[in-house]
């Protein structure tokens, strides 16, 4: 019996809970505890992503619970390479918030231990309703993260992403009991079986409860039409949060793929595909309008926030284009895109710090004082997130473009990607040239505390990993093949968690029949 | 490893010693640039014997095979004239800027980018692989980028730099997307293999579309018509990059490509015809504007611009012979533009100007320039001797000889004409208006040139004579395996050489000389050409237009799509979620069940019609917020009763106290905020909100109606007959909470956590406002306090009650909870908090995290035991006098949830509780009197 | 049957009190005499149904449980009115009995 | 009943939605607090109705009710209610920052302008 | 007999919940209406009580006891905002 | 033993509350000891202002009379609702408070509340004068002097106060 899985959840949440109680200790002990917390997850995280990567999806379950009746930890590839980005990304981003943000923030901690065991959780659940909890700490926490510092322009934004995400959550209630009432059944895997033997005249209400629950995760996801909450929330949000919430839109595009690779998979007459007609559209959709968002932006914070949105709109696509081998350029490009937009807000903190009053709007404002690092590091965010060769931003989309090849809107789909291109590249050489290049003489001089060793490391082990994704492009796109292979056949997911026999595990409700 | 050592050196050890050494001074610098690319080139040329001698390298390294990526290289006669080009000129350049770049220019930078940009220029030419090959090309892109940007202060270089980025790497995506199409029909991206599968490519349908997107990619790159514009706004780079960059290397790429790729693309019909008429236009409208130009590089800038479009147009003819001349006059055009665009430079640095208006007489000053410059010039015009003479020679000879190109047969040989009297005559006014006119104004007289500042210009014009001279000598074997690498062995035999005789070429060159002066003459006499107002630069404006303007509408689309307005974009969430809910059932229709189990009864109308008259109360009245509270308590009131009604009585429980804690939450917010809500909204925004709002009511009833008539299968027999033997609990519901879905309830005390912990924060701040507490009314405190004093320890009790029966009977650790946080809650109205809390002392935060810790640490205990977390364990130990016991682990679970249950509502309600409200005396009195 | 009937009868008295309270509230004219109304008789209706309820529990062996809802609405039902008649009394708001002088400046 | 129970969450749910709608934080969290209410009242709907069934397991019990909604909605009232806390909170600070209580935290000048298009 | 007596009690439960619904929407004041809340809550109690007693189970019990303990605290609370502005001191 | 059970009425009461809510077992019994012990223990502070009673008889006859008036004024009540409503004569009554202690002048104002036909509604700042809405008020003189003769007199002899 492994506990392994528990880990990245228990471990967060315990260090998080005792810093509440320990919420008036001196920052450093809060320090060591949230560092500590991290790396024993990552730890473990390491672990299970070499024990999930060599086959058979890991199960846990909690209480000892039979599935599909308790609540069961998955990690099959997918979810651990979810976790094992979450993992980098909360060390990294940790790390930074550590050189002094993670003061000014008055809870910053434990909500970041929250938030990371939310986004765990989330990765690792089998269960829908379970799904949902996990959906809703990450979001509180990300609430509560969001608005760390109290600024208008912050509560504001926070309050339109909560009101959205709390809307949402109501529909992602009633989609899944919705799914219960009709299939009877909670458990993922099940839920698969289930949906998969639905009689007719349910056809509809499974369908109806499937879509809802995708439009949820695209709310999360940030996806055309339901993306309005993300640019204000990201964009105001203090860096290492906002760096942090890289990982978040990617929480609703797993959904969106773990749905609709395990149980909405359409089957033999296609009658559960959900995502056929309309996902690529939209895909393509949310990728040109948060091009055309980072285009028009007036800040490089919210340019970094449009591009998050673009970056979903191009994973989706690959996820659009089905079969495996989108799925595991959708993944690449999901790990490059996750990287690198966290690189892109810490670069932007940094330089909005060396711009006193001006800020990170895009206009002219104080020469920097350490113009050379800074250009550099923007010069690496900025051409890996235009997909510049030789970045992992440029293998991504080459992966993407080539997974599209063979379909129908292969026309439409390029054009799109390559336009946007050229749009992403002409965006991040206007907001490139104007921070770094344009200056005027500074009325007063700048206070803000120059960029710290630490936070460089934070930003230098981020782009290290994705400069990984390029030096070490085979075997990760092995892997992200592998994770498409093992997507595209749910059996070994379903049959992980409800073992082989698949027994009758539901009973049509009749009245004095139970005998207890 | 050779291959990959010559590209890589210039970079690794270039950048790295450029960065470390700048600060030892210029030289220093130069020199850290110039060994590395030294070395390489030496090692080139060490190469240079073997594929003179015809044969070729082919280097290859996996890298991500699966989507065709491979470091391949490849040396052939081709890739060897353009590198040595790089290298050599490269290093030209460097001892050059040495010289330019004046004391406070960061040179550190400046080489590095050099270096970066040598090596993406050699990676290039020495790519096997298409997409290696593609990712060398966008990095000269972006590296162009960063140099012409170089002058950072100057908005024409930033522009400049933006505009060249744009248009070069946007063509590389073009490019991209060609190579992946042949890519796919090859199902390979190794040059050999495309050449091999020559035929199968070129019959394949989608032939023509990635021909089109590759010759995007070559003409923007290499500056053809009408993709011309960023070169002449590149020349806001410093002088040696656009001696670099803009004559000799960068814009040879697209040229290059095409010449690469003859072996696939070559004799193929619209590669031929598109790629001459674009040629000849882009060669007759750039020698005719550069005739134009004041400014001595923007002259340049055209001439390349014109020379590029003469080579696309040699690349393009189906001969072997036209190929042969556009390689050998890249070479050609290399030398001479990079030597005149030093002597430029020269002549900006000292003068201080680069307008041909105010220059003059010069060659009084500096003697030596003047003669080089003649030189460069002289090859550029197509005099004899020089070796742009000897290239144009042979062009001429193919213009004469075209076949099946239409109407291009009938206009090419006057074009020809044109285009090279065109180039007389420019040349002939770089020399005549810079070193012979009379000077205007110079902004500082020019003294002379630092001695090696000269010294690649020299060694240039040098080579220009010599190959003019002695072509058999010099490059002939160079053009010879370069054409060969691109023609493959079909050349004819033939002689690169001075004379060959009176010919019609010949004739031409002569005719071209002369017209060439006679129509410079008549601009500077006639037309007075100093006074001519440059036309505006249409190409450039149209992007500079189109860029800015797609910022603008990019940025105004935003804003109208995302006007910040909430509740706009929650109309849209809503109305997204109609339409994805409605779908399935326009698709399958909707079928209603016939199973109803329950009759009418007269309190269950009421309940119902109280909840409809609340929500629908609460919502006619929602102007008065505080009677909008009161009707939204019926609605919880009404859910209470009907959880209880149909057999749940734990929610029944839970909804009433949550039902209560909610209203006073709602109530001492509302005491914070405006009384009342203004009538605001318009008659439209009414509609459109009941609009959507009847039809998510529909949508969710016919759901509900939907299921609730359909016959139910579920897994809830599981829970119905394990709850009791092993979850050892009669009540299911509880044992579900703490034991078969305890990990839910995990998750949710986090989540009530959190948001204690961020409704702390948020009221953080606004505590200290408060004035000090003044005493309550005596009635209040006789009345309420009194009896909330009474009812503490019963509520208490009864929390315990609930939470110990929780297990077996309706209760549990929520309930508990929030029956035990009421009791205190009302101890806190009477009484007020700090002395509530000078009574008992409670810590929120220690009852917060101790309930999680404590729930985890129960869920940790069977883990010990080598079961799952939150696997629970039931014993019934029997205590003498006592009984049996029933203890069942979940209770401590149970008991972490009533802590944290506790915490947080005494939190949230007594954070909030805490603020003092911000409004002044008369505002509160006007608001409370209304 | 005794017990039935007895049963029956608090159900009964019960039943007609809770209506007085409510009809109580929605006849008299004014929010003071609406007072009266759920205090008392709502309160001994409800205690009605209490005493019902406990008598119910006889046959399974007696159980006073009830009496506890009782003293809790004994306890709280006085509040509550007292609380809601204060609210309207500082509200001014139109009654039927001439408004008291001196408790005019009610406003702490 | 289950029509009543069905038209009642409807009805609940279109008020709660209207005023979700509407331009000022109290309303909207008000919505809120209602959507939630009509949601677990959805998701309690979905084990279906059965009055006079046993939720205790016991010796006798003719017929249970079906225990998993009713765990999710509990689970879902104390989340629901926690998100309404904070986002009371929440709009408590905007307006306590903003001086005003418009959903977009206009500036209280403005406080009655127009709102934007629909 | 007890059948016929719980059915007139529900009735009359029903009746009262309905004329305090009746209240309540129709206030006219702020206190009216809380009012009528207030008996709403005590209502409810008789209400699960009567239910115990029709259904013979003691599972309503503590909804009872619960209203019976913490339903005056929003009635308290309303009343106090009504009275003062605000809620706690 | 003072200090260890602090509020011996409330345990005793605590005590038999815990019975009735979970009926008779020993291991019930003692839980309802250890409850009735601990629960004041720790509120004790809070609880500080509760008034001793002096005698029990005379709290237990007072109940009496509480519940007695209730159910005959009750009655008296339902003949007021239910009759005609402009006969009544409504009016604000103005009591003079003469006990002191806060709980004492609780329970007084709780007693005159539960029984039918006065509603106390304020109290004045200095507490000697409480505020009462009558529903039918024939003698003003007489329904103050019923008041403090019937509860406010037997609450001074029962309590420490
Ligand atoms: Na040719
Ligand atoms: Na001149």
């Amino acid at each position: 019996m492994t506990h392994l899985l528990a880990v990245p959840i228990i471990v967060p949440a315990l260090a998080a809970a005792l810093l509440l109680i320990l919420h008036r200790a001196p920052i450093v002990m809060k320090r060591a505890i949230g560092i500590g917390a991290t790396v024993t997850f990552g730890i473990a995280v390491l672990a299970i992503f070499a024990e999930a990567r060599s086959g058979a999806p890991l199960v846990y379950r909690l209480g000892n619970w039979p599935s599909p009746f308790g609540i069961v930890l998955v990690a099959d590839r997918l979810s651990a390479f979810m976790l094992l980005l979450t993992a980098s990304l909360a060390l990294a981003v940790l790390l930074y918030a550590v050189q002094g943000w993670d003061a000014r923030g008055k809870l910053f901690h434990p909500l970041f231990l929250f938030q990371v065991m939310g986004l765990n959780g989330a990765f690792l659940t089998g269960d829908l309703f379970n799904l949902f909890v996990f959906f809703e700490i990450l979001l509180i926490a990300s609430y509560g993260l969001a608005m760390e510092g109290l600024e208008v322009e912050r509560l504001r934004a926070t309050l339109h992403y909560a009101a959205i995400n709390i809307a949402a959550s109501s529909i992602f209630l009633i989609a899944v009991s919705l799914l219960y009432g009709v299939t009877g059944t909670l458990n993922m895997a099940h839920l698969a079986e289930r949906v998969a033997e639905v009689r007719a005249e349910d056809v509809g209400l499974v369908r109806a409860g499937g879509l809802l629950l995708l439009g949820v995760f695209a709310v999360k996801a940030a996806v055309f039409p339901l993306y309005f909450w993300l640019p204000a929330a990201y964009s105001h949000a203090l860096a290492p949060v906002a760096a942090l919430f890289a990982i978040m839109t990617k929480v609703g595009v797993y959904a969106i793929i773990r749905v609709t690779t395990l149980i909405f998979t359409g089957g033999e007459d296609a009658v559960m595909e959900l995502t056929a007609p309309w996902l690529l559209p939209v895909a393509l959709t949310t990728l040109t309008l948060g091009t055309l968002g980072a285009l028009g932006a007036q800040r490089l914070a919210t340019m970094t926030a449009y591009l998050t949105i673009a970056s979903v709109g191009m994973i989706l696509t690959g996820v659009a284009t089905g079969g495996s081998k989108g799925l595991a350029a959708a993944l690449y490009y999901l790990a490059h895109s996750t990287l690198v937009i966290a690189v892109l807000f810490l670069v932007g903190d940094l330089l909005r710090r060396g711009r006193g009053a001006t800020g990170d709007q895009l206009h002219p404002g104080p020469p920097l004082r350490h113009a050379a690092p800074l250009g550099l590091a923007f010069l690496f965010a900025g051409s890996t997130v235009a997909g510049i060769p030789p970045s992992s931003g440029f293998l991504g989309k080459l992966i993407i473009l080539q997974s599209t090849m063979n379909g129908l809107s292969v026309v439409l789909i390029w054009t799109v990607i390559l336009v946007t291109s050229v749009l992403t590249l002409a965006a991040c050489s206007r907001a490139g040239s104007i921070v770094l290049w344009n200056y005027v003489e500074p009325d007063q001089p700048t206070h803000d505390r120059p960029p710290r060793a630490g936070e460089w490391i934070a930003l230098a082990g981020l782009a290290g990993c994705s400069m990984g994704l390029v030096i070490f492009a085979a075997p990760v796109t092995q892997y992200a093949d592998e994770v498409g292979t093992q997507l595209t056949s749910r059996e070994s997911y379903i049959e992980a968690v409800l073992g082989s026999g698949s027994g009758d595990f539901v009973r049509p409700y009749a009245k004095g029949k139970v005998t207890p | 490893m050779t291959l990959p050592i010559i590209i890589l050196l210039p970079l690794l050890a270039g950048t790295a010693a450029t960065l470390l050494l700048q600060r030892r001074g210029f030289s220093a610098a130069a020199w850290a640039a110039a060994l590395p690319t030294a070395a390489s080139l030496a090692l080139l040329t060490y190469q240079t014997p073997t594929i003179l001698a015809g044969e070729r390298f082919l280097q290859s390294w996996q890298w991500l095979p699966d989507h065709g990526l491979n470091f391949s290289f490849r040396l052939d006669g081709l890739g060897l004239m353009f590198g040595l080009l790089i290298l050599g000129i490269g290093l030209l350049v460097i001892l050059y800027a040495r010289y330019y770049l004046s004391a406070q220019e960061p040179i550190g930078r400046f080489y590095a980018l050099l270096m970066l940009f040598m090596s993406a220029m050699l990676g290039i030419v020495f790519s096997e692989n298409a997409l290696l090959l593609l990712m060398f090309w966008e990095l000269t892109s972006l590296s162009s980028f960063l140099l012409i940007g170089f002058w950072t202060h100057s908005p024409l270089a930033r522009q400049g730099a933006r505009m060249a980025f744009a248009v070069t790497g946007g063509g590389g995506l073009a490019l991209l997307a060609g190579m992946l199409i042949i890519g796919n029909i090859a199902g390979s991206f190794e040059l050999s293999a495309w050449f091999t599968a020559r035929e199968t490519i070129r019959n394949h349908p989608q032939f023509n579309v990635a021909l089109g997107l590759i010759l995007l990619g070559a003409f923007t790159k290499s500056a053809q018509f009408p993709f011309h514009f960023w070169l002449p706004a590149a020349m806001a780079a410093p002088t040696p990059v656009s001696a670099y960059l803009h004559s000799a290397t960068m814009v040879k790429a697209g040229v290059f490509l095409l010449a690469r790729l003859y072996p696939l693309l070559g004799g193929n019909p619209m590669f031929e015809y598109v790629t001459t008429t674009v040629g000849l236009t882009t060669m007759v409208f750039g020698a005719y504007v550069a005739m134009f130009r004041h400014d001595l590089k923007g002259l340049l800038a055209y001439s390349t611009i014109s020379h590029l479009g003469l080579i696309m147009f040699l690349l393009g003819l189906d001969t072997p012979m036209s190929s042969l001349a556009a390689v050998f006059h890249i070479g050609n055009h290399a030398t001479f533009k990079a030597s005149l665009f030093m002597a430029a430079g020269i002549i900006d640095h000292e003068c201080g100007t680069r307008d041909m208006r105010r220059l003059g007489g010069l060659w009084r000053q500096m003697p030596q320039t003047a003669l080089l410059a003649i030189v460069a010039a002289s090859a550029m015009a197509g005099v004899p001797l020089f070796n742009g003479f000897l290239s144009k020679e042979m062009f001429f000879a193919e213009a004469l000889d075209l076949h099946d190109l239409l109407l291009l047969e009938d206009i090419a040989p006057v074009a020809v004409m044109l285009g090279s009297m065109f180039s007389v005559a420019y040349s002939v006014r770089f020399i005549h208006d810079v070193f012979f006119d009379e000077p205007h104004n110079l902004p500082h007289q020019p003294h002379k040139p630092p001695r090696y500042m000269k010294v690649p210009a020299e060694v240039l014009a040098v080579v220009c004579i010599a190959v003019g001279v002695l072509p058999g000598y010099t490059v002939a074997p160079l053009v010879d395996v370069a054409a060969r690498a691109v023609v493959g062995d079909a050349l004819p035999a033939y002689r690169i050489a001075l004379w060959h005789g009176f010919s019609l070429p010949l004739a031409m060159s002569a005719v071209a000389l002369v017209g060439g002066a006679v129509i410079y003459w008549l601009l500077r006499h006639r037309y007075d050409l100093h006074l001519h107002v440059p036309a505006h630069y249409t190409g450039r404006l149209l992007f500079q237009h189109a860029y800015d303007g797609s910022i603008v509408l990019a940025a105004r689309l935003t804003n109208q799509l995302h006007n910040g307005s909430l509740q706009r974009s929650l109309a849209l969430v809503i109305a997204t979620f109609l339409g994805l809910g409605a779908w399935p059932f326009v698709e399958h229709g909707l079928d209603i069940g016939k199973v109803t189990s329950s009759t009418l009864t007269p309190p269950g109308i009421v309940v119902g019609g109280a909840a409809m008259a609340g929500a629908l109360g609460a919502v006619w009245f929602h102007h008065t917020r505080v009677v909008a509270i009161v009707l939204a308590g019926v609605v919880g009131l009404a859910a209470s009763i009907a959880f209880a009604y149909f057999s749940a009585p734990d929610l029944a429980l839970t909804q009433l106290a949550i039902e209560v804690v909610s209203t006073l939450l709602l109530l001492i917010a509302l005491a914070l905020l405006p009384h009342s809500t203004p009538r605001e909204s318009t008659r439209r925004r009414k509609m459109r909100d009941t609009a959507l709002a009847a039809a998510a009511g529909a949508g969710v009833a016919v759901l509900s109606w939907a299921v609730l008539t359909r016959d139910q299968e579920s897994i809830a027999w599981f829970f119905l007959e394990n709850s009791l033997p092993r979850g050892g609990g009669h009540n299911v519901v509880n044992v579900l909470l703490v034991d078969f879905r305890g990990f839910d309830t995990f998750g949710e005390i986090i989540v009530l956590g959190i948001a204690a912990m961020c409704t702390w924060m948020l009221m953080d701040g606004l505590r200290g406002e408060r004035q000090a507490e003044r005493p309550s009314p005596a009635a209040d405190r006789m009345i309420f306090a009194v009896a909330a004093r009474i009812l503490l320890p019963f509520a208490l009790l009864v929390a315990l009650h609930m939470f110990l029966r929780g297990h077996d009977l309706p209760g549990g650790g929520f309930v508990a909870g929030l029956i035990a946080a009421l009791a205190l809650i009302m101890q806190y109205m009477g009484e007020g908090l700090r002395r509530m809390l000078a009574h008992i002392r409670i810590d929120f935060w220690l009852w917060i995290g101790g309930g999680v810790v404590i729930a985890g640490v129960t869920g940790l205990a069977s883990v010990v035991a080598g079961f799952p977390f939150l696997t629970s364990g039931t014993r019934h130990p029997v205590v003498p006098l006592l009984g049996e016991i029933p203890l069942v682990s979940a209770m401590g679970f149970d008991l972490g949830v009533f802590m944290t249950v506790l915490g947080t509502t005494l939190l949230i309600l007594t954070s909030i509780g805490q603020v003092h409200r911000k409004t002044s005396k008369t505002e509160e009195n006007q608001q409370w009197n209304s | 049957m005794l017990l039935e009937l007895l049963i029956s009868a608090m159900l009964l008295v019960g039943s007609f009190f809770l209506l007085v309270g409510s009809i109580g509230l929605g006849r008299l004219p004014d929010c003071f005499m609406r007072l009266h109304g759920p205090t008392k008789s709502t309160t001994l209706g409800v205690g009605g149904m209490l005493l019902a309820a406990v008598l119910s529990s006889i046959p399974d062996g007696l159980s006073l449980r009830e009496t506890l809802i009782a003293l809790f609405l004994f306890i709280t039902a006085p509040v509550s009115a007292f609380l809601v008649g204060q609210a309207a009394l500082r509200r001014r708001l139109p009654s039927r009995a001439p408004l008291p002088e001196d408790f005019q400046d009610l406003r702490h | 009943m289950e029509l009543i129970m069905a038209v009642g969450i409807g009805i609940v749910t279109a008020c709660a939605v209207y005023l979700l709608l509407r331009g000022r934080t109290f309303s909207m969290v008000l919505g809120l607090s209602m959507l939630s209410t009509a949601g677990n009242l959805f998701i309690f709907s979905m084990g279906r109705l059965r009055p006079g069934a046993s939720p205790i397991v016991a010796a006798g019990a003719e017929s249970y009710a079906d225990p998993v909604p009713q765990a999710l909605v509990l689970t879902a009232i104390v989340i629901g209610f926690g998100m309404t806390g904070f986002i009371m909170a929440l709009a408590v600070r905007m307006h306590h920052q903003t001086g005003s209580d418009h959903v977009d935290g206009l500036d209280p000048v403005l406080e009655r302008r127009p709102e934007h298009g629909p | 007999m007890l059948t016929a007596a719980l059915y007139i009690a529900f009735i009359s439960i029903a009746t009262a919940l309905a004329i305090c619904m009746v209240r309540l929407v129709q206030g006219p004041h702020a206190p009216d209406r809380v009012l009528a809340f207030d008996m709403l809550y005590i209502n409810t109690i008789a209400l699960m009580v009567v239910m115990d007693i029709y259904y013979s189970t003691s599972v309503f019990f503590e909804a009872a006891l619960v209203i019976a303990l913490t339903g005056f605290v929003s009635t308290a609370a309303f009343a106090r905002y009504l009275a003062r502005g605000k809620v706690t001191d | 033993m003072t200090k260890l059970c602090p509020f011996p009425m409330l345990s005793m009461a605590l005590a038999s509350a815990w019975r009735l809510l979970e009926g008779f077992s020993p291991l019930h019994l003692a839980s309802a000891c250890l409850f009735a012990i601990i629960i004041p223990f720790v509120i004790a502070p809070l609880l500080g202002g509760l008034p001793g009673i002096r005698s029990v008889p005379g709290a237990i006859r007072l109940a009496g009379h509480v519940v007695w008036d209730i159910v005959i004024a009750n009655i008296t009540v339902a003949r007021l609702v239910l009759g005609p409503v402009s006969r009544l004569r409504p009016a604000f009554v103005k009591v003079p408070v003469t006990v002191t202690h806060p709980s004492v002048i609780s329970l007084f104002m709780s007693m005159i509340s539960i029984t039918p036909g006065s509603i106390p509604l304020e109290l004045s700042p200095d507490a000697r004068t409480m505020l009462v809405h009558v529903l039918d008020l024939e003698d003003e003189e007489a329904f103050i002097a019923k008041i403090k003769e019937r509860y406010e007199r037997p609450l001074m002899e029962i309590l420490e106060c």
